[in-house]
């Protein structure tokens, strides 16, 4: 981009933007799109773990809905045992789903490529079953969560979308995480892993330790997700960590931009907002969107971030 | 020695994108020739032998083999003429075994009278017929490149293209190699080769061509530039 | 005791016996070059005392520390660094970002993932001594990828010094250079000698010959004969199975 | 428990097993051999069983509806490949996998507006329909015999192309390096193209025969693709022999699991915790066993690239 | 303002076929109604949320904050209808739902806001009766193992009288069913009683007939034996059992009306249950606005209204329960062939009257 201080604002004028935007919908007659922009945010929040993983640590995690489903059923099990403090529930969904990706990383980080798509894809698939099966928290017709969450003090009630704020603060928080961690020490290790592990291991990294330390983090967001969305659709159940949901949280990641900054949230709203559109005018919405992703294999191989970052300003693409 | 040259190359030029690395090369190689390429790193020898075959487009040039344009075909077709070539690096197939390696891309076509055999390439190489059961990936450096010469003898081609063959090879090997291609010279096969040994290249080579930042810098026989060591220092760095 | 032992190394690839109970010893100070046909197994045995390989039976013993068990990245911390066979590096990344996840293995840990590593100057200082050391300052920002082969091996060699090995393995360092390049490379190792102490693998006899105090010779997995220059190039078998007419150079 | 009833198990269990590679043959072939990842390999299977069903209903012969499935399937793919496949070969694997999720997509509505969302009706061959004896007191359906024999020529036949012909060992050196192969003269394009359509061939053959005893409708290609996957990855992707050996594993592993797990749990457990537990650990065998074979072996059972 | 009625149709994703029938049945009624709810002009949105209960409840979000709906209707999934539920509960916008009874709305989390076509077990219970009636004294139970597979087998037994043989529980989404097959030879019971809903039960009964079964008695839920099972599987459907609360041979002048125009709309195919069910619904709308005064704003009238429905069902007369679930007949259904060799579900006979769900107990409204 030619203006390097616009450049620098940018993530400051979205951020301020989608902090008003609550504000202004009303006026606007956008109600409703405030409900969908946190859901944006909050599949934002889940598709940057990823990206981290799988662009900066070259990772390919087909598994990744089953972290989104473990931080759900989290917070089901806190709300079927009583609790009721939301702060909780999401610590919770954070925590549970860091220990399942320590366990599933732990065995399928001894993978590579194809087969470590795979392993990740099969503990997911297990989790499915295991939710689908679980009785009591209802098994394949979900579990409602039919009195929201409370966030505590003043927090409750302020204002209908407080839990949009909490959420768009969780998400800025989260994204400029991982974008900080980009660019440490961590980050550039994680690099180059994903561009030659033979010889980071020669370097004398841990290589398998920093790896899977990528993976219970991804883990762990990704099951914040999944508590957030619990909390979003007031609503779980194991459809959300079907295996087609991660190939989708894979697919938006690519589209946006594989190890790029604003990849996974372009990505996303990109997706998201073209699926809402096209099945409100058509019954045939799902081939426009496969049309797409031809598109941009083919012609922004790099994703859609690419085309608006500036040249070079790749954090590091193979 | 035919007057028709089995290669021809006249103005080639050829590069990366937009970095030009080969400029004007026009030389010829005659049938049963063997002909040196010489020059330090990075002069463009193995761009040239790339272009040759096919394997980057020049930008400008023509090249003729045997009488036909070539420059614009494609690297399979190239090779099916007779064309055949030990890359850089080897580049042996990882899953193919050392065996499939050598009847794979097996063929008769330059009509000579001992064509290469399994038998006689194992019986070049013992040591792949040890190897027989590996896959590519499987071997110790210098296999692999036995195997990438092997390889390319298989094909029993008309123009054999040698792009640092002997490199990783144990010093009885590398003679070994030298005395198979002077084995092959005296039954006419026509021979390209590249290679960092030079006192041991020139003997065998009838005409040596020295590049120099992608530019012929001299060709001549290889007994005028035995005798010229002036440029030995000055374009190979001895 | 010497600097580094090998004792007793084993490792099979099937049926094969690629390494044959190798006993290797290299002192302090010294340039130990490993020599042998094709298929010997010096490749493997580098990848046996690098531990990118596990080895069946045997043990690996560096300044009195057995390192036996222990994961390759251990190894190189104990001071154990090597260079490969074929060229490995960050082929998109500058040689700047090379050197310094280089510099940055050995600086501590490498979890640290909130500060930004552009900050960290001393890091930064590190990598350009390196650079400097191996005369790769000319070239700091272009991709690693697109140098000339020779100065490629070069950055090689300065990821694995950034190690500050105590033994440094080097596979073929000499591998698709001309004789220019070579005679640097030669220049450069002979310089380490006062640092690290290296055990050379190299088919470039002249090479061998210039630089290498001991020169071993393996052959099928074991070691055949062991000693100086004139030693090895008078050994009649280490000539009739290597040497051909090199050893009358 | 009497051993004609292990016994018959065992069968179901190699039966389905053969089944599955039936399913996965082609996929192997594609993303094993030629090491490109196609998810797409479920909507060829879905196309062809779709045909087989409308042209076996049509004209009431069934090798007739067989064939037009392998005709028009591999005519689909032909177009595919030009289209789209042939500039994906070079990409790695995850701009496959966006790319053929493409096409899942774009293919499963294509499906809905040419024959609908209902599910289509595909009756077993009339001389097929029932089951023979196979020893006494153990009828077996005999167009599972059918599909059994078709397992097994379609495995001896890729073991056969990929491993003994030199059409194989071409495929496979185009694969792992295309210039190079171009180099020793493969025209890695046609061949890359051929064997596509093989694959597509025989994931028209799949759906067309398992049309009879499944259900033909949209969504049945995804539904096959991942225990197809499956199969492939325990076996070490780019064997042949990996993949058949996979597929029997998977197969009696799956059928011994529902077959004889749940009651020998009910003999050890308490009955609600049994009834709880078998079922849900039978349903996740398969996986179950996939990533036991990946902990111990990362590169699956017989790894094809060491 | 229009009276705006949210429907939520499965046009992709695993209900896809049943999506389709409640769709063409929705039309029909549109139609019918020349666009209009009890004479007042009207506005129909229909979009498709692929079967996924998450997707339903965006949906769900935008019909309320968005378009303002009157009511909502349409999904087939039970999941969806309750993912959906509370959201539509809270917005006091009534549910008619057109297909699923979920247990939960019948009891504990009952709401008037939601009016139901059937209680999902019911038809497992006439399936019980049935079996009773046929003098079964054993049989083989299966359905998919998830919380539904198991409450419709619940369902099942809660009139049947006999012996459960063995009751197995398959993976959702199996494909082969060899293996249970054989257990079900192995046990030889008198009749085999499934749940197994879409691709489950057609694959299942295509393999069970091949596998030489023949003779064991199928008997199954009205779900697992709808048009689009019959259709896809074809003869091996011939004389499976199967219980609901509606046919489309059932006698009565709304019911003959009905089929007769589906079958003319939709080139001569017999209507489903989720197609009457989708029709149905609408008239129901239809009839309550009208009985509301022509308004849907004023939703203690509107719920009023649909409790007691005025309009001729197509199932004939049905009253609902204190939950909100219908107080109706069941019927036993065989599939055979009619007068033009069609394959269909046949009327056998009444077998539960005027029967209630067993959860109407909890439900405290
Ligand atoms: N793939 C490539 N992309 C861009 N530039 C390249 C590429 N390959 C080679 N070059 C450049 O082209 C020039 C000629 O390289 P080439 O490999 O032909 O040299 P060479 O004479 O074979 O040297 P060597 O002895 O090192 O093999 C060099 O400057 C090199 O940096
Ligand atoms: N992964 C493997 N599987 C099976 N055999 C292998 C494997 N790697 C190496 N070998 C075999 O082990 C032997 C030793 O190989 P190694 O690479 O150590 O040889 P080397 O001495 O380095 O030879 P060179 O000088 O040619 O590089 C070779 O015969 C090779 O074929
Ligand atoms: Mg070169
Ligand atoms: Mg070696």
């Amino acid at each position: 981009m030619r203006f390097p201080g616009f450049a620098r604002r940018l993530p400051w004028l979205v951020l301020a933007s989608l902090a008003l935007f609550p504000l202004l919908a009303p006026a606007l007659g956008l109600e409703y799109y405030v409900g969908f922009v946190r859901r944006l945010l909050i599949v934002a929040i889940a598709a940057s773990s990823l990206n981290f993983i799988l662009g900066y640590g070259g990772m390919a995690a087909l598994g990744h809905a089953g972290f989104i489903g473990v931080g759900a059923y989290a917070v089901v099990a806190l709300v079927e045992a009583g609790f009721s403090s939301a702060w909780l529930a999401w610590g919770a969904a954070l925590a549970v789903a860091g220990v399942f990706a320590a366990l599933i990383g732990a065995v399928s980080l001894r993978t590579r490529g194809v087969y470590f798509i795979m392993i990740t894809l099969a503990f997911a698939q297990m989790l499915y079953y295991l939710a689908v099966s679980l009785r009591t928290y209802g098994g394949d017709d979900g579990y409602g969560l039919y009195t929201p969450l409370r966030l505590g003090a003043w927090l409750d009630g302020a204002h209908p979308d407080v839990f949009y704020w909490v959420v768009l603060a969780i998400a800025a928080l989260v994204f400029a995480g991982f974008s900080r961690v980009a660019h440490s020490r961590y980050g550039h290790a994680l690099r180059g892993i994903r561009d030659n592990e033979t010889r980071m291991v020669a370097l004398g990294y841990p290589v398998y330790r920093l790896k899977l330390a990528g993976f219970v983090a991804a883990g762990a967001v990704a099951g914040l997700a999944g508590g957030l969305l619990a909390s979003h659709n007031a609503f779980v159940s194991p459809s959300m960590m079907h295996w087609t949901q991660s190939a989708l949280l894979l697919v938006m990641v690519m589209l946006g931009g594989l190890g790029r900054r604003w990849g996974a949230p372009l990505g996303v709203a990109l997706w998201l907002t073209l699926e809402e559109v096209l099945k409100m005018h058509t019954d045939y919405w799902h081939w426009p969107l496969g049309m797409l992703l031809l598109l941009v294999v083919f012609h922004a191989p790099q994703g859609l971030a690419a085309l608006f970052e500036r040249r070079g300003g790749q954090e590091g693409v193979r | 020695m035919n007057a028709v040259p089995l290669l021809r190359c006249r103005g080639l030029e050829a590069g990366y994108g937009a970095s030009r690395v080969l400029f004007g090369l026009d030389f010829d190689i005659r049938p049963g020739e063997v002909v040196a390429l010489l020059g330090r790193n990075g002069m463009g020898k193995s761009t040239t032998i790339k272009t040759l075959v096919g394997g980057l487009r020049p930008q400008y040039g023509e090249i003729l083999f045997d009488g036909r344009p070539i420059h614009a075909a494609r690297a399979d077709h190239i090779a099916r003429l007779g064309v055949a070539i030990v890359p850089e690096g080897r580049q042996c197939f990882p899953n193919l075994t050392v065996r499939e390696h050598l009847v794979a891309f097996a063929a008769r076509r330059n009509g000579a009278a001992e064509p290469w055999t399994l038998a006689r390439l194992y019986g070049l190489f013992p040591r792949l017929a040890e190897r027989a059961g590996h896959m590519g990936n499987q071997l110790s450096g210098g296999e692999q490149q036995m195997l990438a010469i092997a390889r390319a003898l298989s094909t029993n081609p008309r123009l054999l293209i040698l792009d640092e063959a002997t490199e990783g090879l144990a010093p009885v090997i590398r003679d070994e190699i030298w005395r198979c291609l002077a084995l092959l010279k005296a039954q006419g096969q026509t021979t390209l080769v590249v290679d960092k040994y030079v006192e041991k290249l020139l003997p065998l080579a009838d005409r040596a061509l020295i590049l120099e930042r992608g530019r012929i810098a001299w060709q001549g026989s290889s007994a005028a530039l035995d005798a010229r060591r002036e440029l030995w220092s000055r374009y190979l760095g001895v | 005791m010497s600097l580094f032992m090998a004792v007793g190394l084993v490792k099979r690839f099937g049926g094969l016996l690629a390494t044959d109970h190798v006993d290797l010893a290299v002192e302090q100070g010294e340039i130990h070059a490993l020599i042998g046909p094709n298929g010997a197994g010096k490749s493997t045995l580098v990848n046996l005392i690098s531990g990118l390989l596990p080895a069946d039976a045997g043990r690996i013993v560096l300044d009195g520390v057995d390192l036996t068990g222990l994961a390759p990245h251990q190894r190189v911390r104990h001071g154990l660094a090597r260079c490969f066979q074929i060229t490995s590096v960050f082929r998109n990344d500058p040689v700047r970002d090379n050197l310094l996840l280089a510099v940055q293995a050995q600086a501590g840990s490498s979890f640290h993932c909130l500060r930004r590593r552009e900050a960290e100057t001393a890091l930064m200082d590190a990598a350009l001594a390196l650079a400097d050391k191996t005369g790769l300052a000319e070239v700091l920002d272009r991709p690693a990828g697109v140098l000339p082969h020779g100065m490629q091996k070069r950055l090689d060699l300065a990821l694995a010094l950034a190690a500050r090995p105590r033994l440094l393995l080097l596979d073929e360092p000499m591998a698709g250079m001309g004789p220019e390049d070579s005679l640097q490379m030669i220049e450069l190792i002979g310089r380490l000698r006062s640092e690290t102490a290296i055990l050379l693998i190299e088919h470039d006899m002249d090479a061998v010959f210039r630089l290498a105090d001991r020169i071993s010779v393996l052959v099928y997995g074991r070691v055949l004969t062991s000693g100086d220059a004139a030693h090895v190039k008078g050994h009649a078998e280490v000539q009739s199975v290597y040497l051909g007419t090199e050893a009358h150079a | 428990m009497d051993a004609i009833f292990v016994f018959e198990q065992l069968l179901n269990g190699l039966g389905y097993g053969l089944m599955l590679f039936l399913i996965a043959a082609g996929l192997t072939l594609v993303f094993g051999i030629m090491d490109t990842m196609n998810l797409a390999h479920g909507s060829l299977y879905m196309v062809g069983a779709y045909v087989a069903a409308r042209v076996h209903e049509a004209s009431g012969m069934f090798a007739l509806a067989v064939l037009a499935a392998v005709c028009v399937t591999v005519a689909v793919a032909a177009l595919l490949e030009v289209l789209v496949v042939r500039r994906l070969y070079r990409r790695d694997h995850l701009v496959q996998v966006l790319a053929t999720f493409g096409i899942i997509l774009i293919a499963d509505d294509a499906v809905k507006a040419i024959w609908g969302v209902a599910p289509l009706m595909a009756t077993t061959p009339a001389a097929l329909a029932g089951p023979v004896q196979l020893v006494d007191g153990l009828p077996y359906p005999s167009y599972r015999l059918l599909l059994i024999g078709a397992g097994l020529l379609v495995a001896l036949g890729l073991y056969l192309l990929v491993n003994r012909t030199r059409i194989g060992m071409l495929v496979r050196a185009g694969a792992s390096n295309r210039q190079m192969a171009e180099f020793m003269g493969v025209r890695v394009g046609g061949v890359f193209a051929f064997v596509f359509a093989l694959g597509a061939a025989l994931a028209a053959l799949a759906g067309a025969l398992m049309a009879p005893i499944s259900s033909v409708q949209i969504g049945m290609g995804e539904a096959i693709l991942i225990p197809a996957l499956v199969v492939i990855v325990i076996g070490g992707i780019g064997s042949i022999r990996g993949a058949f050996v996979a597929a029997l594993l998977v197969g009696l592993v799956d059928t011994a699991g529902r077959a004889f797990l749940p009651p020998a749990l009910r003999a050890v457990l308490p009955p609600s915790v049994a009834a709880d537990l078998g079922p849900a650990l039978a349903g996740i065998a398969m996986y179950v066993l996939m990533a036991a074979v990946l902990t111990l072996k990362p590169a699956g059972l017989f790894p094809a690239r060491a | 303002a229009d009276i705006k009625v949210g429907i939520a149709l499965d046009i992709s994703g695993p209900f896809s076929a049943l999506g389709a029938e409640a769709r063409d049945g929705f039309e029909l009624a549109i139609e019918k109604l020349g666009g209009k709810l009890g004479g007042q002009p009207a506005e129909f949105l229909r979009t498709d949320f692929g079967g996924s209960p998450e997707q339903a409840n965006q949906l769900v979000a935008r019909y309320l904050q968005r378009d303002k709906i009157d009511f909502f209707t349409g999904p087939i999934g039970s999941n969806a209808a309750l993912a959906v539920g509370p959201a539509l509960f809270a917005a006091k916008v009534p549910y008619l739902s057109s297909n699923p009874g979920p247990s939960a709305y019948a009891g504990d989390k009952c709401n008037p806001y939601f009016f139901a076509q059937y209680q999902n077990d019911t038809y497992d219970e006439a399936a019980g009766k049935v079996a009773n009636e046929k003098g079964y004294e054993n049989v083989v139970l299966i359905a998919p193992n998830y919380p539904a597979g198991k409450d419709h087998l619940n369902g099942f037994k809660r009139l049947y009288e006999g012996a459960v043989k063995d009751e197995i529980y398959t993976r959702l989404g199996q494909i082969d069913y060899a293996a249970e097959i054989a257990q079900i030879r192995a046990a030889k019971p008198d009749a085999v009683f499934f749940f197994l809903p879409g691709a489950m039960g057609i694959n299942f009964v295509k393999q069970f007939v091949g596998g030489g079964l023949k003779d064991v008695p199928l008997i199954a839920p009205g779900f697992s034996a709808d048009e689009d099972v019959i259709q896809a599987v074809g003869e091996p459907m011939i004389g499976l059992l199967n219980t609901a609360h509606w046919t489309h041979d059932l006698p009565g002048e709304a019911n003959a009306a009905f089929v007769a125009a589906f079958r003319k709309k939709y080139d001569g195919r017999y209507p489903s249950v989720y197609a009457a069910m989708a029709y149905d619904t609408l008239m129901a709308m239809d009839a309550a606005v009208r009985d509301a005064g022509g308004k849907a704003d004023d939703r203690e009238a509107l719920l009023k209204a649909l409790k007691k429905p005025s309009f001729k069902s197509v199932r004939g007369d049905f009253a609902y329960g204190a939950n909100n679930y219908p107080v109706q007949n069941y019927y036993l259904r065989e599939v055979g062939k009619d007068a033009d060799g069609r394959l269909t579900n046949k009327l056998v006979g009444t077998t539960l009257e005027k029967h209630q769900d067993a959860y109407v107990g909890a439900c405290k409204m």
